[in-house]
């Protein structure tokens, strides 16, 4: 980890007033979600909340239900019971393109990326929803059919030079690497301005210097763009170092919610999970 | 020989596209200028974003001149000294102007050294203000700060990382750009009246270069020198404002400031960034330059990527693709030349041209360069006709940084492999007793800064400049460099002896890796020469010829009968020149093993350790100057790749070559 | 406007009359059924959208009807055994044929280009069917029984009820050799998982040749069923497309599916075409036209679609990210 | 080897997104269109462009169409013909009820659109169903369509034989529909549509729609969750692939067939269609021009084969052997080249760009 990014976190988790503004008020509140599948309970009463400003993990042991609440959150599974309150409004349940439209975007645990584009027109689908222009001016390239491709192309090209991914522009994302592949990912889901990104596993099967990238672009996503990044992530070190709060899960249900040191102390957390994986 | 002769070349007579120096004699001057007569023309460009970002000299002008003035409200004063440092990027261009504007002296320091390195240039100019590119670079200077007292203010472009460091000097370059528009915005003439203060002879900027042993000594250059050297150069070349050229070479280096910045300046032409360091090839290829620059090292990794690629193609395209170079080699350079060259020649050149040398040229992004420089190092004479031959206009130059680049050029139409051409204009050429090259020119510099015993020892009171290199120059009026003057020895009935210089004409075959020479103070010239094992390996390959290691393959006589060739063929081209027809290889053997760094043979950056080989191979010197000696004997504790020790011991043969007599002798050159 | 049922002079309201249209419905069924299944079998074990089936059909059809034709000296029996041995023999063959020159080298492209491989064959076997039996139309004739019997007041033709049975036997020899043999289990493995079918032992090129020369075999009984009926035509073909309503509602990998969709689609058209035309003449519209039938599959297997994309046997699939 | 790209760059992105960003295609595709627009007229013979440059074209506007559906979206539909015979019906019924001063390009597109309204009914399941099941319930507009339309004498006019001749229509004076037209003046306004609905198609492709249909095509999921409506944008593209081959229908009854008739649009032509798309390349407009070409040209090319070594072959022996091979060749084609045509036409455009570097 870079030493300049952990102090930051640092002073920010044990005094929230370290860093003026970077965290604020409650967005989004998880309320009482119970999911099943069939039979299978995947998530039990499980209620939290993210702050405005903050990255807050969700961690746990495989099956625990993390991916699942994600897509709660996100609207790609809606629950039994349970609602999401997010900016000022409850939805029961949450559905894909409000949460799209309201700011939320995400990356998946395995890529799923447009596979016959290329990173710049991957990255580009991020716009979709801010393009305005009638089938018309797209049609003949007109008016804002025109003028929307230009000024979104210059968004994306922040986007692509943020992430120092200028060499793969007009490669078939296909083709790439997994580590570029992930970090393309990140790209369509910035170029959204998200209030709230979701990042799945965002450095699953990925190396060490791989791993320390990702970690600063999200970082910087965070501190520059005042964007909340809620994280499920398996590598501890990462978590601990980059998470202003934890929520723990276990077989679907609530461990423990909290900073990454009340989190590490948590003795339901030893037993069930850090114990275990801190090897 | 004519050591006391002169040989000069008489200024040019300027031209009218050029702006007249007399006027506009500082490169703040010139901006201004610029902005006027080629307002809307690009300046400079860069690759980001996606695409060639674009500015025009107009806004160029209204660009530094913000800068300077927000610069100025941080306290930059007259003579203060402004380090740059960052790749190249348009912004790190301007600062040197804005230093300039304000009448301070920028110092540009190689971006890839380490903060150590860095250190030195810093203190000894007395840094205040520093302007740096990225987190990288302010990390740099972060950590040595505190040994450097003078250091005020660091100004850096790129945010990203550094937007959350607490330390109060460090300042955005947007923000300074921003205050510096406001105060503008109050006082239009702020900048206009500093610029107007710039002399002719003030300091312009101070390049450090490395010393080869010692600290580095910085070169106090005046807009004089550097705007003279650059005039002078454009003229030459006929240098004009369409022109287009990449910057990628280091900002400190001389070069790319002449290149890039002074004779930008004065011609108006655009210079572009290349997106980052590792997209230089494809930036090319985009843009096409139409004047470019490279050390001999990238032509020929360019070449040799040429070829690699090449091996993979289809047999049909691969034969047709060495045909046409095979014609190439014979006429390309004639035609280029402007010589006269049969019909059939021509159009067979001409097909070439349409189906293999323009293509190449396109993917090479070489397609539109008129003038091609380079220079540095001697350019394998392979290396040098290939890009000539199909057409590219390539030329050697030789310059220091001490004369702001130019002491000679290869003029058009007199190209010649071995020479670095005639001295440039207004540019006077002497060779001193010792064989050593001297120069004097307008691009004189002014001094060494704060070293007046090294000014004193390289300059002498009229003005003429040690070089340090060993030359003549031939009947043609063309320099030939042929070594460091303190290398050059003598043998003993007098004639000159330039090892490098006959080293360097064997290593040119790709199939020998190492020569060293000997013959100071001896009868003759005799070498050890280590044979390429990958070139020589894939000959063997291809000739069914089996054999178990280095030393079983350097002592096959069909391998001493190759070099043998290669040693001939040098004899022969010494033969042609008068200086060193006398230093011709009499006798060589092929080394069992390779040189080594490991075992102290090379140093670490893979040159030859002359003494210390001397030494260890003491009975083979001997067997080489012992007439009767057919072979040598040596023992010699070596050290494997795995690192464990062992010994050699070998015999090895000791052939003899023919000698040539000098030019119009009695040869005839076989036609090769 | 007089409707079709008036036109026969029956009453269409009468429940024989029902009966018997529902029967010949489900007889016709049945031979969906048989294309149905060939495709079913295919998809089961390759993923491969075997669009040539219907011409199989006709292809098998042509072979045997010339068979016959070249073995007409000898005693029926005969005659019939080594036209039907023989040809199973052309189809084993044009198995082994396809999955060297088509299947093997496409093994891993896109199932488009799968399926459009496919229609080649198809092409490609039409051509050569005809090329070598000729395009006339051949009756067939093997002594399947053309007699109708009368259930109550509904006619019920032999030929339909010996397809049946014929239908119902075959379905029951698949069943065991998919259950009871070893190659059947593995062709079953190989439809979950092609690792699976690996491990077992079996080559995946021996199992796609399997598998094409049971669908032939289907395709054999299938074209002799309706060559009887209709003779063998370049039309069987078309026919054969009717298969594809029946899979879209017994699901592409059911078994059982494709039976129970071949009755429900082939009753289904026969009774619409006749009651549904019949009432909508009636009640709403009197200038409605007729000959629904080519249709009416379709627009029925699209609509259960709409309400279970699985169709009737698939499982409910959950999609995950 | 001919192109020259070297200082060809650029410096806005209006540049860089240009729909040819690189001036040598332009060049070419621009010569294309000229030699199409006025060579191919002024010296092709009248076989020529009657019976091979008209249907050509009009198949390439509906592998456009159908390219868009499947190429572009991902959805496989089996009903083209089912749409063409759309817009050729309703084209008709407008033509010969239209007032005299409207002009002729009226109906087609209004039969484009009748047809993109069909396409939208019968997308709707596309919601629902996926692959294989969606190409075969496609099938049930195939069947049902040119049902509908041969059993509602509306469509025809009530006419007797329920194959009227298309109507003779004129721009400028000049006859460009029915069987009076002149050759080049069909050619002509053929040509017209195919180049507006060629730009129109690289301009949606690289626009918004085109990448969510990219979107859904690749991940459908993915496209979801980040805002992509998956019924409109599939219904937008069945839409606007049933609005290509609507318009390709109506011109194929007016400028080549002259006639309304079913049996020009059956289940073959759907197969045809679909075949075009393959072995031109899916998701690529050049390459619904080469698969057309290519598919149409074929049977003819086998057709003259024997001719050509002089050999007399019975014509149902010709026929049969024209199935086999066109059956033989597709499948050949789709083992040597899978991605199609127009891969090939990209392949060789790289090798253009690098020469003479092999890669």
């Amino acid at each position: 980890m870079n030493d300049t990014a952990s102090t930051a976190r640092d002073s920010a988790s044990t005094d929230p007033g370290g860093k003026p503004g970077r965290i604020g008020d409650v967005i989004l509140r998880v309320e009482n979600i119970t999911m099943r599948f069939g039979g299978v309970k995947a998530i039990s009463d499980v209620s939290f909340d993210i702050r405005k400003g903050e990255v807050r993990s969700i961690i746990g042991p495989n099956g625990a239900g993390k991916s699942s609440m994600l897509n709660v959150v996100n609207g790609f599974y809606q629950p039994q019971e349970g609602s999401i309150w997010y900016n000022g409004k409850t939805y029961s349940p949450m559905r894909p393109h409000d949460a799209a439209s309201n700011g939320i975007a995400r990356t998946f645990q395995n890529i799923a990326l447009f596979k016959g584009m290329t990173t710049l027109d991957n990255i580009m689908t991020g716009r979709i929803l801010k393009q305005k222009a009638s089938l018309l001016e797209q049609a003949f390239y007109i008016g804002r059919g025109r003028s929307e491709e230009l000024e979104h192309r210059e968004f994306v090209e922040e986007v692509i030079d943020f992430l120092e991914i200028q060499a793969i522009r007009k490669t078939p994302v296909g083709r790439l690497p997994y580590g570029l592949q992930k970090r393309v990912e990140l790209g369509r889901a910035l170029a959204a301005q998200p209030t709230l990104l979701l990042l799945d596993e965002p450095m699953a099967g990925m190396n060490l210097e791989e791993k320390e990238d990702m970690s600063r672009f999200i970082i910087d996503v965070n501190e520059h763009f005042g964007t909340t990044i809620a994280l499920i992530e398996h590598d501890m070190g990462v978590v601990m170092d980059l998470s202003d709060r934890v929520v723990v899960l276990d077989h679907g249900s609530l461990l423990a919610d909290g900073t990454p040191d009340e989190v590490r102390k948590n003795q339901a957390v030893i037993d069930a999970y850090l114990g275990v994986a801190h090897d | 020989m004519t050591g006391s002769q002169t040989y000069s070349a008489a200024a040019m007579p300027p031209s009218a596209d050029l702006p007249n120096l007399d006027i506009y004699d500082t490169f703040p001057k010139l901006l201004r200028y610029n902005a006027q007569r080629h307002g809307t023309r690009p300046s400079m460009r860069e690759k980001s974003y996606g695409i060639w970002q674009s500015y025009t000299w107009a806004e160029v002008k209204d660009e530094v001149f913000r800068f300077a003035a927000g610069m100025k409200e941080l306290g930059v004063e007259r003579g203060d000294k402004i380090a740059i440092i960052g790749d190249n990027r348009p912004r790190m261009y301007w600062t040197i102007c804005v230093a300039q504007c304000l009448g301070a002296i920028p110092v540009p320091v190689y971006q890839d050294s380490v903060a150590a390195e860095i250190h030195y240039p810093l203190e000894h100019a007395e840094v205040r203000f520093a302007v740096v590119e990225d987190q990288e670079q302010v990390d740099k200077l972060l950590s040595i700060k505190d040994r450097l007292p003078k250091l005020e203010t660091i100004i850096y472009d790129e945010p990203r990382g550094v937007r959350d460091y607490p330390q109060p000097f460090l300042h955005h370059y947007d923000v300074v750009v921003a205050r510096g528009a406001e105060l503008l915005a109050q006082d239009p003439s702020l900048i206009d009246d500093e610029v107007d203060k710039g002399q002719h002879d003030d300091i312009s900027i101070i390049p450090y270069t490395s010393g080869t042993t010692g600290n580095p000594k910085g070169v106090s250059l005046s807009f004089r020198n550097v705007m003279r050297a650059a005039y002078n150069g454009a003229i030459f070349e006929g240098l004009r404002s369409t022109d287009e050229s990449l910057a990628y070479l280091p900002i400190a280096w001389i070069g790319d400031h002449i290149f890039s910045y002074g004779q930008a300046f004065i011609c108006g032409f655009c210079v572009a960034c290349p997106e980052n360091s590792e997209t230089v090839l494809t930036d090319l290829r985009e843009l096409g330059p139409t004047y470019f620059f490279a050390p001999p090292r990238i032509f020929e990794n360019i070449l040799t990527t040429v070829m690699i690629r090449m091996e993979d193609a289809g047999t049909l395209k691969r034969k047709m693709f060495h045909f046409f170079m095979d014609h190439a080699r014979k006429v390309g350079v004639k035609i280029l030349d402007g010589k006269s060259v049969g019909l059939v020649d021509r159009l067979t050149y001409g097909l070439g041209e349409l189906l293999v040398f323009g293509p190449l040229k396109n993917v090479l992004g070489l397609t539109r360069v008129r003038i091609g420089y380079t220079a540095g190092e001697a350019i394998g004479p392979d290396i040098f006709s290939f890009y000539r031959s199909i057409g590219v206009n390539l030329k050697q130059l030789y310059g220091s940084t001490e004369a702001a680049v130019f002491i000679t050029i290869q003029p058009n139409g007199e190209i010649y492999d071995d020479t670095v051409g005639t001295p440039a204009p207004e540019v006077e050429l002497r060779i001193a007793e010792s064989g050593e090259v001297m120069f004097r020119s307008p691009g004189v510099f002014v001094e060494y800064f704060k070293n007046p015993e090294a000014t004193k020892s390289a300059k002498t009171e009229d003005g003429w400049v040690h070089t340090g290199d060993a030359g003549f120059v031939d009947d043609r009026g063309h320099l030939k460099i042929i070594d460091r003057a303190k290398d050059v020895g003598k043998l003993n009935n007098g004639t000159l002896f330039a090892p490098k210089y006959i080293e360097n004409k064997l290593k040119f075959f790709p199939n020998i890796k190492e020569v060293v020479a000997f013959g100071h103070e001896r009868d003759y010239c005799a070498c050890f020469i280590n044979i390429d094992l990958e070139a020589v390996g894939s000959w063997a390959e291809r000739n069914n010829l089996s054999y178990a290691s280095y030393q079983d393959l350097s002592s096959r006589k069909e391998v001493y009968e190759i070099v043998r060739a290669h040693v001939e063929k040098v004899n022969r081209d010494l033969s042609q020149e008068e200086m060193v027809a006398g230093s011709q290889i009499k006798r060589f053997l092929l080394l069992p093993k390779m040189l080594d760094a490991d075992d102290g043979e090379l140093t670490r950056t893979s040159k030859v350790r002359r003494g210390f080989i001397a030494e260890k191979y003491q009975p083979l010197i001997d067997a080489l100057y012992d007439p009767n000696a057919k072979t040598g004997t040596i023992k010699s504790e070596i050290t494997f790749e795995d690192g464990r020790k062992g010994m050699l011991d070998a015999t090895v043969d000791i052939v003899d070559v023919e000698q040539f007599t000098s030019a119009g002798g009695g040869f005839k050159a076989a036609a090769e | 406007m007089e409707t079709f049922a008036n036109l026969l002079g029956v009453d269409p309201f009468s429940i024989w009359f029902f009966f018997e249209v529902l029967i010949g419905g489900l007889m016709a069924g049945v031979m969906y059924s048989l294309v149905a299944l060939g495709f079913v079998l295919i998809f089961k074990a390759s993923s491969v959208f075997n669009f040539a089936q219907g011409v199989m059909v006709l292809f098998a059809a042509l072979n045997f009807v010339g068979f016959l034709e070249v073995f007409s000296d000898l005693p029926v029996v005969l005659q019939v055994a080594l036209a039907f041995i023989v040809t199973m023999a052309v189809m084993i063959l044009l198995a082994l044929v396809v999955e060297r020159v088509v299947l093997r080298p496409l093994v891993n492209q896109a199932h488009i280009s799968l399926f459009m491989a496919t229609i080649g064959i198809a092409i490609f076997l039409e051509g050569f069917g005809e090329l070598i039996w000729g395009s006339n139309i051949k009756p067939l004739d093997i002594g399947i029984p053309d007699d109708v019997t009368f259930v109550g007041d509904a006619m019920i033709q032999d030929s339909d009820l010996f397809a049946a049975i014929v239908a119902s036997i075959l379905v029951v020899t698949l069943a065991l050799f998919f259950h009871y043999t070893r190659i059947g289990r593995a062709l079953r493995a190989v439809a979950d998982d092609h690792q699976a079918a690996l491990s077992i032992g079996i080559p995946l090129n021996h199992i796609w040749i399997i598998v094409w020369s049971v669908a032939g075999f289907v395709a054999l009984v299938a074209g002799i069923m309706w060559g009887s009926k209709l003779g063998v035509q370049f039309s069987l073909s078309i026919l054969a497309l009717k298969a594809l309503p029946v899979l879209i509602l017994g699901g592409f990998t059911s078994i059982p599916g494709a039976i129970v969709g071949g009755l429900i689609i082939g009753a289904g058209e026969k009774l619409a075409e006749i009651f549904l035309v019949d009432a909508i003449q009636t009640y709403i519209y009197s200038g409605f036209p007729a000959a629904i039938e080519e249709w009416f599959a379709y627009i029925l297997a699209l609509g259960f679609l709409v309400f279970r994309p699985q169709g009737l046997f698939g499982e409910k699939i959950i999609e995950r990210v | 080897m001919f192109y020259r790209e070297a200082g060809q760059f650029k410096t806005s992105y209006a540049a860089d997104q240009q729909m040819l960003p690189i001036p040598m295609d332009r060049y070419f595709v621009i010569g294309v269109v000229l030699v199409a627009a006025i060579l191919i007229p002024a010296f092709g013979s009248q076989y020529w462009i009657e019976s091979i440059m008209v249907p050509v074209l009009i198949l390439s506007i509906a592998a456009m169409g159908l390219n868009i559906l499947t190429g572009y979206a991902g959805q496989l539909s089996l009903g083209t013909g089912g749409f063409m015979a759309a817009g050729a019906y309703m084209s008709y019924k407008v033509a010969t009820n239209m007032p005299d001063f409207l002009p002729v390009w009226i109906p087609v597109l209004v039969g484009g659109l009748f047809a993109a309204a069909v396409g939208i009914a019968f997308g709707l399941p596309s919601l629902r169903i996926k692959g294989f099941y969606l190409a075969v319930a496609t099938l049930a507009a195939q069947f049902f369509l040119l049902w509908l339309f041969q059993s509602i004498p509306w469509f025809v006019n009530n006419s007797v034989s329920g194959v009227p001749s298309a109507p003779p229509t004129t721009i400028l004076g000049y006859h460009v529909t029915g069987a009076q037209a002149i050759p080049e003046a069909k050619y002509l306004f053929v040509l017209t549509f195919v180049v507006i609905l060629a730009i129109i198609a690289r301009n949606m492709a690289r626009s918004r729609v085109g990448r969510s249909w990219m979107a859904i095509r690749d991940m459908d999921i993915a496209a979801e969750l980040i805002g992509i409506r998956p019924l409109q944008t599939k219904l937008s593209a069945f839409a606007i692939s049933s609005f290509y081959c609507g318009v390709a229908g109506a011109l194929w009854s007016f400028c080549y067939i002259n006639t309304v008739e079913p049996t020009a649009f059956d289940i073959g032509r759907s197969f045809d269609v679909l075949f075009m798309v393959i072995i031109g390349g899916l998701g690529s407009v050049l390459g619904a021009f080469l698969g057309a070409a290519f598919i149409f040209l074929l049977p003819i090319f086998l057709n003259n084969v024997p001719g050509w070594f002089g050999l007399e072959i019975a014509t149902d022996i010709v026929a049969h052997l024209e199935f086999m091979i066109f059956g033989a060749a597709i499948i050949f084609f789709l083992i040597v080249e899978p991605h199609g045509l127009a891969r090939l036409w990209q392949i060789a455009k790289e090798k253009l760009r690098l020469w003479p570097f092999p890669h």
